[in-house]
């Protein structure tokens, strides 16, 4: 009680928890729940984009998307990291991942079959990450919000360089026109769904408000982010496929559609178009390479001559 | 000036074609930490690869490929509008990249290989040249010894991974000799001092690869080299069948869209 | 018009880009037979493709891509000059092969699919598309009783072959509900006379996959259709990631070579 | 010995020897390594031609390449066939080709870089082909001579498909022909030395001449084959690369170089450029396919209702 009292004052004199502070039980549970799936999202969000690194067409593009994706596992590291202060274990969060027991950000589970993807990706869906996230630099849990910052520094980095290809692409052929405004068509609606559902279908949100894990309603994200991207579309030259979208000068905001909720569910248990297939993807990249994991295990066994260690250290050992 | 481009293009197709080969892996890697290590060494080899092709169109503007549209610039020009027989690297880098240890294994060998180069190549007369390959040395050191790390912990972890590593390193070795085997190019610009002869460069690897072994207990491979068509190989522009699919893979998008700017 | 030009596309697509899959057992099938069936089986898909594109570019010259040269023919002009976008296939003909099994189960989802619509087409108000489709029909009633009879035997052959044509049924299923998923060119043309609305196809095509699946002792599979994303699957022109590689490999000379002739 | 002397005396009258018939042990041999190594390379030629099937660059080549690689696979079978009324059989000789044991024709152990590899394969190494097996028409053992018949019907047409496709390239662009003239370049040797070494160094040959087994030299054969193809070369407009090359009047033939023969015996002992390549994909393919062939003899035997069949029956069976 005492504990749990001390607890929330410091949660609401903004000051960090640290991993060797006391916490409540559901506080550590949400937090890992919360962080691994974050977790997750950046590893799987290797794939979406990675599916372009092989055919990019320049140099510099190539270097830049291989660079991205490159940071999205680091990112991914970090967050474990992260849990792993909290007593999780990666290789057990790996698992619930490949079984599909957790979840990450339903928004890779669209193909990618153009170009212009990888630009909208970073300009809409990093955009959007960012306004998830850029609160999450202020969270309650310390180590949580150490990593955010890096991370959203990196991902702003990202965000422009999205849309400096978009740009540039917009001002080559038409052909190329033509793609960034097909990819914008098929990326806005599911760009809006990563807020999460309105608020009045959203659970947990009092909770994680009251413990300092979120600050904002996902509401008020979204229409932060519609105000935030309509102008870089004009910008751009691109048109938003939502009919209803328009300044409101009364409330001071855009007013704006709503994406196709059903559809945003049907994703979130699994049923969208690249799902099976991602999930898939990661489940054979951890199996295949156990024997590589086992075998840096042994090694670093050996060389601490301590029969007995466990498969910790060699990871560390393994991440020259 | 000619000769000089020639040059810089067989050491720049050697790193595009390993680049593209290693990012492969992106995403796929037995772990996270070496997603991130094999797109770091993909990127640097990307990076020379750059500096290389860029440096060949100044030298020798005839090497662009009639081909390439005027506004992609020579390092597109050359990447993406050349055909399979104008690309003159080595062919063990096109080769498919098979498990991790096969990957390690080539890593290795090519790491080892470059690295040598590369030293010697600092001290070239070419000024450009010369400067690529000072900055290039730290990067090859650091893919080098990523390399031999792994070939340690895949020798001298399991029984399993220690036939996967000797396996592997089975399927490079064929391509090893080829290394070694200077194209009259190189020869005689390493007679007038701008390149390296790769013939020179056989027992510094040698030495360095037998002490990998020798710490990894793994045997010295012994399978045989394998034949240039006809006196023809990589360095020639006669390739093995998987470089054409690696072609179709990195250059379809940019010859479907030739007014494209990306 | 133009209605009828995309629906010969997405009839054609469906052709061009399994043959394009099936093709790529040619060498590699478990027996020679094999080799030579499935080898006759890709030039039949591959006939009624060109058949189909080339009609489409008859009927609606305005199909054919803006970055087609000229001299190319409409059928390669389709085939070749154009983006993922603009493909109308089902996804389930793009995915890659996987083992013989899973092969012998989409061949055999496909054929009974095919060999239905096509049985109806056969009566198309468009007396080219009839004339195709009553050719057609006497093909892809070999390819069903192929898969078929590979079924049989996979299904109760050895327990391994059991286990794995499950497998490979199961691969398949998630990519059927899209074939009788009707696009509204589909829908009006069907109106007109001139298509098969593929709704309709669904329990003649069940009846026959039923039977074989009881033969074979296989039970049916029960995965999950595959979703379109936001509405749009494989005759809207959205597919599944590896389309774009099939699409490299197949159009990359093709594309290099745009003022060649073959 | 009367027996002996009555299966010459068949031969020697051009008649032909059937399966029923005696025949002296060796010539059995021979006639079985013959054929194997002719089927096999048959099975090994899809290879280097199948290369191109996924990318050919028009549609109507690719039917026409798959057609062709299709009939070289029903070549393999026939020749298996008639390997088999000698007592072979052919999962036996599958093993020799795939273990290293029995050779192919050297020619497919150079790679394909090239669409016009394809023309000049056509070209070239069948008509080389054809020039080998004409006379096999007419060779005494009969189930040979008649699959040699159709065989060969097959390779005219290939042939002229393959010089037809080169013509056109020719008249394409500049790059094309350039692209000719260097698959040419890379091809002419390799296709002279598919006739064998010089007489002189060739053994076998007088034995398997009696036999009507073989009915020319080696160097008949190539010296016709030269003959044959020098005005073709002319036609096309490419320069075949022998300066040596000139028509000698008062022989009545062109004088020509020779191949480099220390090159031929690399490669005929397997130190070629693709030799390790060509088997190891076809081992691959076969021991892939071992469970798809024992799934076909096991329901085969279930059908038959006959435990103790062989999967000599299964084969037939999965032959559909």
């Amino acid at each position: 009680e005492e504990l749990e009292r001390r607890f929330q004052r410091t949660v609401d004199a903004e000051q960090r928890i640290e991993p060797r502070d006391w916490m409540p039980e559901a506080y550590r549970r949400t937090l890992v729940r919360q962080i691994a799936q974050h977790a997750h999202s950046e590893i799987i969000g290797m794939q979406p984009e990675g599916n372009w690194i092989t055919r990019a067409p320049s140099l510099r593009r190539k270097a830049i998307l291989l660079a991205k994706v490159q940071d999205e596992a680091g990112h991914g590291l970090y967050l474990y990291a992260a849990t792993e202060t909290l007593g999780a274990d990666r290789e057990d969060l790996t698992r619930r991942l490949v079984d599909g027991r957790q979840k990450y950000s339903s928004i890779f589970n669209y193909p990618t079959p153009t170009f212009a993807d990888v630009g909208v990706i970073g300009w809409l869906v990093d955009g959007a990450a960012i306004c998830n996230q850029v609160p999450l630099c202020r969270t309650s849990y310390g180590p949580y919000a150490r990593a955010m910052i890096r991370i959203c520094k990196e991902e702003s980095f990202h965000q422009r360089q999205g849309y400096e290809l978009l740009m540039t692409m917009m001002r080559g052929s038409a052909e190329q026109r033509a793609m960034v405004q097909d990819a914008v068509d098929r990326w806005w609606w599911p760009s809006l769904m990563m807020f999460g559902p309105p608020d009045d279908a959203s659970t947990n949100t009092e909770q994680s408000m009251r413990w300092r894990i979120k600050r904002h309603t996902n509401d008020e994200l979204r229409q932060k982010f519609v105000d935030m991207t309509v102008p870089q579309a004009e910008k751009l030259g691109v048109t938003l496929p939502d009919p209803q979208l328009r300044w409101n000068a009364e409330r001071g905001h855009h007013d704006f559609g709503q994406p196709d909720w059903d559809e945003f569910w049907r994703v979130v248990k699994g049923d969208g178009p690249c799902n099976a297939q991602r999930v898939a993807h990661r489940r054979r990249a951890h199996e295949d390479g156990a024997w590589v994991r086992e075998a840096a295990a042994a090694y670093a066994r050996k060389r601490a001559g301590d029969a007995g260690g466990t498969g910790r250290a060699a990871r560390t050992e393994g991440a020259a | 000036r000619a000769e000089l481009a020639a040059y810089c293009v067989m050491l720049g197709d050697d790193a595009l074609v390993f680049a593209q080969r290693l990012s492969e892996w992106c995403s796929n890697a037995p772990e996270l930490e070496e997603d991130v290590a094999l797109a770091n060494i993909a990127l640097d080899l990307l990076g020379q690869a750059r500096m290389l092709l860029t440096r060949a169109g100044e030298v020798d503007p005839t090497v662009r490929p009639a081909a390439a549209p005027e506004h992609v610039p020579d390092e597109d020009a050359l990447a993406y509008f050349r055909d399979e027989r104008a690309f003159r690297n080595v062919r063990m880098v096109e080769q498919e990249p098979g498990d991790f240890a096969e990957t390690v294994a080539r890593l290795l060998v090519f790491g080892c290989w470059r690295l040598a180069l590369f030293e010697r190549l600092a001290g070239s007369r070419d000024p450009v040249l010369s400067a690529i390959a000072a900055k290039g040395v730290k990067e090859l050191a650091y893919h080098r010894d990523h390399a031999a790390q792994w070939a340690l912990r895949l020798g001298d972890g399991t029984e399993f991974s220690r036939e996967r590593m000797r396996a592997g390193l089975d399927r490079v070795w064929p391509f090893v000799a080829e290394l070694f085997t200077p194209h009259p190019v190189e020869t005689r610009l390493a007679e007038a001092g701008v390149a390296v002869d790769p013939a020179e460069l056989r027992s510094t690897v040698d030495d360095v690869l037998d002490r990998v072994l020798v710490a990894a207990g793994l045997p010295r491979p012994e399978t045989p080299a394998l034949p240039a068509a006809a006196g023809l190989a990589g360095r020639h522009g006669v390739h093995t069948e998987p470089m054409g699919y690696l072609l179709a893979e990195m250059q379809h998008i940019a010859r479907s869209h030739p007014a494209a700017v990306w």
